[in-house]
């Protein structure tokens, strides 16, 4: 027979000038169970936690149940206090009857005292079923995986790196720099991209406690956290990283040309290239879809002319294993594919770009050197029209958010269209103008009136083409009128949204993801970087829209959470997991795919049956990847799967007391 | 003879439920068994009740007593039977000789079961002979009589269109005597019994079980079965029980309910182990409990030849054919 | 009904003879013309025992449990049902697909033992209630095919009209309904037994101790354990209607299980179970568009 | 006279109150009932709070048994859709629900008195409505006797 005791808090007049405390603590006496039961003024002061210590001593008790506030206030005060006195934390019970008391029945004492009699008697008859519970420590291993190395990922690597831990860069192009090093100016100082990622990109790579691990991806993840089993895909390059040394004579010579996909196709690049000419590492890998080579059998050009023996047509994906303590997701964005956008004449005009194209028709290294030129004909644009809003906000045919960078590139091409080109114009398409941030206001005021960008509140209905000009037709709401705009050339602002295979790898890392398929964090404002699954953290635009200064903040802080969780050998699991009865468990698999964080597989065991071996599959939690929530126990039938602490019985013992 | 016209029959049984409560063969929802007489109720004379009436004498559950924890002291209840005689009328022959076994097993060698015992000793019985046997009985293979009732009170006779009775015991003279006025004397002779279906010879059979507790027959009787209790829910000589309680707090009640050896847990025992693991054992374990334990121990066959399992075994595992696998076995 | 016997004899003796299969399940003739039983054969010589006639109703799938451990392949004979019942089984990872011989046979819908037995020998025995409700006669899944397919025209959808018509009574007829027939249940578990969806190593109806369900008989107690069993085969009964087939006391079982299959195809999506082995369970997963009542 | 009404004259007699238990996760409705309480928004002493992890956590059986130890309504209330701090619990606990609440209307059980509901932490005017709201139906029905185990 436990011997429980029952502590009953007045919280001052909280929730004695409600409840009869006294008499529920005489009432609580008889309960099944029940050796000692008081009333106090205050539970949570010392000399309350006195009291419980004294009385688990002296009356030997082996269950303790008090009831006061919510536990969400005091659970972990009462817990360490019956812990102080020897007792398993786990033994501890709490009733509500303030919060969901004394103070929602303020004007119904009897019968405000006769529910506080009923809630003790429940958390009596759960803590008689109370098991005693321990933490449990499980290794981390000294190791981090950040996935995409764009700036979010260099930056969170850097941060890890210099704190000591050893990281690993994933990154599925041949160069690290993601979609940063496209980019030309960066607003609101417009000072130029690839100075300030460049120089951040040569750190990581030569950062000692870096490895990048270019022209890969992720294939698989096992294990939890701690001990994340990472699978990594690293594709063949068709080039001995070893051995060149990046002279580049074979891109010279290569004779297969393709488009570039970092110039936004607006020129070619060789069938064996490197991105671009600050790639890093700034070793070529050979595009086998495009290779004369790999297409025909033929021709061998880059083999013969690399004099060190590099090129190795022979290459093939290799698969290597490691294990991580932490994983940092930084995969990025891609562009709205605004292909749905008919009406604005995307691919049928090719003066009409995106955001992305004018970036590299501004840069210096970019198809043009700098120079505005309209794709069609090269000549310089006089009149330029910028639509915003291409794909965000458009819960019809896009997608429902803000993809709140635009506003600000926008006015950033505005301002460089306007100092470039002479006596050019530029009007902007609008739906609102956000620019919260710091500088940003400002930069877009100047914008409007010192290089008098003309903004136009208003959706563009079409655009078509009239001679050389593409006629942009739309509304200016604001003065209720129409507007049809002579251009030379158009620039859509489109949405950003996720790599096209991020809910793919959510899936492999067992993270949630939202409609557009962003990675869900734990929560929104209290946990932004970590994600449901321990010891994975998201940084940069995988996890909404972020411009650079956002995404290196948020690197910085996944970086910190990671190191958190590094800095210590073994970490502390929560002992509230789910269980499985072995015996029990017929290997349905049913429980398996209703775990949110994968952490229960099937797993073959032997036993004795009748005078024989027999092999039989079971389900298997895994304790550090379990979050506690319970719903595997009512997807098994036979109950073979419990939660501790809250386990069947626990639960029924609460409802039968209830009904007494 | 005295006789009474099957169409007024229901005339008898208001009188004699003036004086007892009567139960009555019946049909209800689509099953039948034996149930309260009213005015209304659909009696059936041409066959036998689906549901035996052992739950007459031996509820499915059974409130044995009560308890209840006072402080640290216990305080005991007992519970008592509803008051007042009952009569069940229509019982057939094999129906009463299952109450022989049962009276064998719960009223002799030493040890009384004082539930059983206050149910027996309430009820009087009208055993009702069969005309036409059903198409799964056996009754006279397992030594039944069909027209005459072993330890009934009294025995009614299906006539065609009448009943006739005959009172056997003082108990049944009574019932007698308060119906008499309804009654006719009439010169009719104890029918004859049809012809049995199943041809059953279960001669020898419990002897030469004897030395089959291993043979290979059983793990092929067994294959089929399910594990299932409804043979030995329907049958009217099982009479396992487990013993259970309710706990409300500190009142606790303590009832008896069936049990069945075809149950998985029926053997389980505290410690993990299961005596009879497999359907094997437990097919084995009615099997010999029916034809050879029993007539061991109390000189009669557990089995009365009522052709219940037959009726409803899912897979049609059916104890005549077992009968003839045990006797053509080596 | 196309006589199939020597067939099938033929088949298990070739299998057993071969050592293709180490026993074949099929169904005997019992001891009344309305009777058959499963049978377990192992010896070629026995196959002479096999039959294959217009009672051969049970569902043998459940009996590959049986077999779990076995070294050697079962070689079963499967209707319709008995076929959706394999992949029930194949589904729950209780039953290795390549440890099975599936002998396919076109079901023309079996006899009623029930009403044959009360209608005597001359009668004209209709067809059983669970193979008027069939859908699949033809077996969906089969290695080797005995007979022609019938392809029967079936009903697209369950039909769910005695559902229906449950459904547009009062609470409390309702509940008079539904307690009456369930005051009547023996607990027996035949319906539970002979459910191929029924698979567990042990059901929660046998630990008593955990106080799930008590094994006092009341009708309290019989409606946790109905209402229970149809949610936990919800989504993954296969309609064989062989629970209400062997109640022994004619509680209409299925529509409980009708109820929540009609439900899930209203509120899910259709889904018949049974038909395939890789499918999503209509209660393993979610849809984020599901019908929201909780608001 | 319906099944509930034969008890029914007998208990309202003896003050009857209707008694339903709500099984509320930690996260959000449990929150949302404490603040509740913060919020001093008063509603009837009807309710007791039974707290679980997750409204997946709920298992369809313990609103049977419930019902058969003698509760009048169960409420099982979980974080909207979407909110679930476990990611996807609550989207098992709808399917689940959606079923079990026809399956018990089904079968005769009133559709009051078993109710599943979404409450946010921040929700409390609405945690008070939907106790207010659903002890008022309760009480209108009057005691459950249905599916009640009181043979004891």
């Amino acid at each position: 027979m436990k011997r429980v005791g029952v502590f009953i808090c007045h919280c001052g007049t909280n929730i004695g000038g409600v409840v009869d405390c006294p008499k529920v603590a005489e009432i609580a006496k008889d309960y099944p169970g029940v050796v000692y039961s008081v009333d106090n003024k205050y539970m949570c002061s010392e000399p309350g936690q006195e009291l419980i210590k004294k009385a688990i001593k002296e009356q030997n008790l082996d269950r303790v149940v008090v009831a006061s506030c919510s536990p969400r206030m005091h659970e972990p005060t009462f817990r360490r206090c019956v812990e102080n006195a020897g007792m398993n934390a786990y033994f501890m019970e709490m009733a509500n009857i303030r919060e969901h008391c004394s103070w929602v029945h303020a004007s119904e004492k009897d019968k405000a005292t006769e529910k506080a009699c009923d809630l003790v008697k429940m958390a009596v008859a759960k803590a008689i079923m109370n098991k005693p519970l321990q933490k449990a420590t499980i290794p981390v291993t000294d190791r981090a995986l950040v996935i995409g190395g764009g700036i979010a990922g260099i930056q969170a690597a850097l941060d890890l790196a210099n704190a000591g831990h050893v990281v690993d860069i994933v990154e599925k192009e041949p160069s690290i720099g993601g979609k940063m090093a496209q980019i030309d100016k960066t607003f609101p100082t417009l000072d130029c991209s690839a100075c300030i990622l460049t120089p951040k990109m040569v750190d990581a790579s030569s950062h000692p406690n870096i490895n990048l691990i270019t022209y890969s991806e992720v294939e698989k993840v096992e294990g939890f956290v701690g001990n994340f089993d990472v699978t990594i895909r690293k594709k063949a390059r068709s080039v001995d990283m070893s051995v060149c040394t990046g002279c580049g004579v074979c891109m010279s010579k290569c004779p297969s040309k393709v488009d570039s996909e970092f110039e936004m196709l607006l020129s070619k690049r060789k069938a064996i290239y490197t991105p671009f000419p600050q790639a890093i590492p700034n070793k070529p890998v050979i595009d086998r879809d495009n290779c004369t080579y790999f297409k025909t059998g033929k021709c061998g050009i880059c083999q013969k002319v690399c004099t060190l023996g590099a090129i190795d047509y022979t290459q093939e994906d290799e698969f290597v294993v490691t294990r991580y303590g932490a994983i940092v997701i930084s995969t990025g964005f891609e562009q709205f594919d605004h292909s749905v956008y008919g009406e604005y004449g995307y691919g049928k005009y090719p003066d009409v770009i995106t955001g992305m194209h004018f970036e590299r028709l501004i840069n210096a290294s970019g198809p043009t050197m700098g120079k505005i030129k309209r794709p069609s004909d090269g000549k310089v644009p006089k009149n330029v029209v910028f639509i915003k809003c291409v794909g965000s906000r458009d819960v019809a045919k896009g997608k429902s958010y803000c993809s709140k960078t635009c506003c600000m590139y926008t006015a950033k091409h505005a301002t460089l269209v306007t100092e470039k080109i002479e006596d050019s114009n530029v009007y902007i398409f609008y739906m609102d103008v956000r620019t919260g941030g710091k500088g940003y206001e400002e930069f877009y005021n100047r914008t409007r009136e010192k290089y008098d960008a003309q903004y136009i509140r208003g959706r563009v209905s079409k655009v078509f083409k009239q001679g050389d000009k593409l006629i942009v037709r739309g509304e200016d709401t604001l003065l209720s009128q129409a507007v049809e705009i002579e251009a030379d050339m158009v620039v859509l602002a489109t949405a950003m949204v996720p790599q096209a295979d991020a809910s793919k790898l959510a899936q492999k890392i067992g993270i949630g993801y939202d409609k557009d398929h962003f990675f869900t964090e734990a929560h929104p404002k209290l946990a932004p970087v970590e994600t449901h699954t321990q010891g994975v953290y998201l940084a940069g635009a995988c996890q909404g829209p972020k411009d650079i200064p956002e995404s290196v903040a948020q690197a910085s802080a996944a970086a910190a959470k990671a190191c958190g969780l590094l800095s210590k050998s073994e970490m502390l699991t929560e002992p509230i997991i789910s269980v499985v009865n072995e015996s029990i468990c017929v290997g349905c698999g049913l429980c398996v795919p209703i775990c949110p964080y994968k952490a229960i597989d099937l797993k073959t065991i032997s036993e004795r049956d009748h005078g024989k071996t027999i092999e039989r599959l079971v389900a298997d939690v895994n304790g550090g990847l379990c979050q506690g929530c319970g719903a595997c126990t009512v997807a098994c039938r036979s109950g073979a799967l419990d939660l501790k602490h809250f386990t069947d019985q626990q639960i029924l013992a609460e409802v039968n007391a209830l009904c007494l | 003879m005295l006789v009474v016209l099957k169409a007024k029959l229901k005339d008898i049984l208001n009188t004699l439920a003036e004086e007892y409560k009567v139960l009555v063969p019946a049909k209800i929802e689509d099953t039948s068994k034996f149930i309260s007489y009213k005015d209304n109720v659909d009696i059936i004379l041409d066959e036998n009740v689906k549901l035996s009436p052992k739950d007459v004498f031996f509820p499915q559950t059974e409130k044995m007593y009560k308890m209840k924890t006072v402080k640290t002291s216990m305080e005991l209840e007992n519970i008592t039977d509803e008051a007042g005689k009952k009569l069940l009328f229509g019982v057939r022959s094999c129906d009463m000789k299952s109450l022989d076994c049962f009276d064998q097993v719960f009223l002799t060698k030493g040890y009384i079961d004082e539930f059983y015992k206050n149910k027996r000793d309430s009820v009087v019985t009208i055993a009702l002979s069969c005309s036409q046997p059903m198409q799964t009985c056996f009754c006279s293979a397992m030594g039944v009589d069909s027209q005459k009732a072993v330890g009934a009170d009294v025995q009614a006779y299906d006539l065609g269109d009448k009943i006739g009775l005959e009172a056997i015991s003082d108990e049944g003279s009574k019932v007698i005597e308060l119906i008499k006025g309804q009654l006719t004397e009439e010169g009719a002779e104890v029918p004859q019994p049809g012809e049995f279906y199943l041809k059953v010879d279960a001669d020898g059979v419990s002897e030469k079980l004897n030395g089959m507790f291993e043979s290979p027959i059983w793990d092929d009787v067994s294959k089929k079965c399910l594990n299932c209790g409804a043979c030995t829910y329907v049958c009217p000589t099982c009479h396992c029980f487990d013993i259970s309680q309710e706990v409300r707090g500190e009142n606790v009640t303590k009832y008896r309910c069936w049990d069945s050896c075809m149950f998985g847990e029926y053997t389980q025992m505290a410690g993990g182990h299961n005596p009879r693991p497999t359907k094997k054992e437990r097919v084995r374990n009615r099997f010999m409990h029916k034809l050879n334990y029993f007539p061991d121990r109390y000189n009669m066959l557990l089995c009365t030849g009522c052709g219940r399992c037959i009726n409803v075994c899912p897979v049609n595992l059916d104890i005549t054919s077992v009968i003839k696998q045990i006797k053509e076995a080596e | 009904m196309v006589d199939l016997t020597l067939e099938i004899r033929k088949t298990a003796k070739e299998l057993l003879e071969k050592g293709e299969a180490k026993v074949v399940l099929g169904w005997e003739k019992g001891n009344f013309p309305y009777s058959t039983t499963p049978v377990f054969i192992d010896k070629p010589e026995d196959t002479e025992r096999l039959i294959w006639d217009e009672y051969c109703i049970n569902n043998l799938a459940l009996y590959m449990l049986d077999y779990k451990h076995l070294d050697g392949k079962v070689g079963i004979f499967v209707k319709g049902c008995d076929s959706r019942g394999i992949n029930r089984l194949v589904q729950d990872k209780q039953l290795d697909r390549e440890k099975v011989i599936l002998i396919g046979l076109s079901c023309p819908g079996m006899k009623d033992e029930k009403k044959a037995k009360e209608l005597g020998p001359n009668a004209d025995i209709p067809m059983a209630q669970k193979c008027q409700d069939c859908r699949y006669p033809d077996p969906v899944v089969y290695d080797v095919f005995l007979g022609e397919k019938q392809n029967k025209k079936v009903p697209e959808k369950i039909d769910t009209s005695d559902v229906e018509e449950m459904e547009t009574k009062s609470p409390d007829e309702k509940y008079r309904f539904f307690t009456t027939n369930y005051e009547k249940c023996l607990r027996c578990y035949a319906c539970r037994n002979v459910c191929p969806a029924c698979n567990c190593k042990e059901c929660i109806f046998d630990q008593t101790a955990t106080g799930w369900l008590a094994k006092a008989n009341n009708v309290s107690n019989n409606m946790f354990f109905a209402l229970t069993r149809a949610m936990h085969v919800g989504g993954r009964c296969i309609e064989c209607g062989e629970c209400e087939r062997v109640c022994s006391v004619n509680i209409p079982i299925m529509l409980l299980n009708k109820k929540i299959i009609k439900d899930i195809n209203f509120l899910f999506g259709d889904y018949d179970a049974g038909l395939e082995t890789e499918e999503r369970l209509p209660l393993g997963g979610y849809d984020y568009t599901d019908p929201e009542e909780f608001m | 006279m319906s099944v509930n009404e034969v008890q029914q004259n007998k208990e309202v007699e003896q003050n009857w109150e209707p008694k339903i238990l709500v099984f509320a996760c930690t996260w959000c409705t449990y929150a949302g009932a404490d603040l509740t309480g913060l919020s001093r928004l008063q509603y009837p002493p009807n309710i007791r709070i039974l707290k679980v992890p997750c409204s997946g956590r709920v298992n369809p059986q313990f609103v049977i048994k419930a019902f058969q130890k003698g509760v009048d309504g169960v409420l099982v209330a979980g974080c909207h859709p979407g909110d679930c701090h476990y990611t996807s619990g609550n989207y098992f606990t709808r399917r689940r629900f959606l079923l079990m609440r026809r399956l018990m209307e089904y079968i005769g059980m009133e559709p009051q008195r078993f109710q599943n509901r979404w409450i946010s932490a921040a929700e409390a005017p609405k945690f008070q409505q939907v106790i207010t709201e659903m002890t008022e139906e309760i009480r209108t029905l009057g005691p459950n006797r249905k599916l009640r185990d009181d043979q004891w």
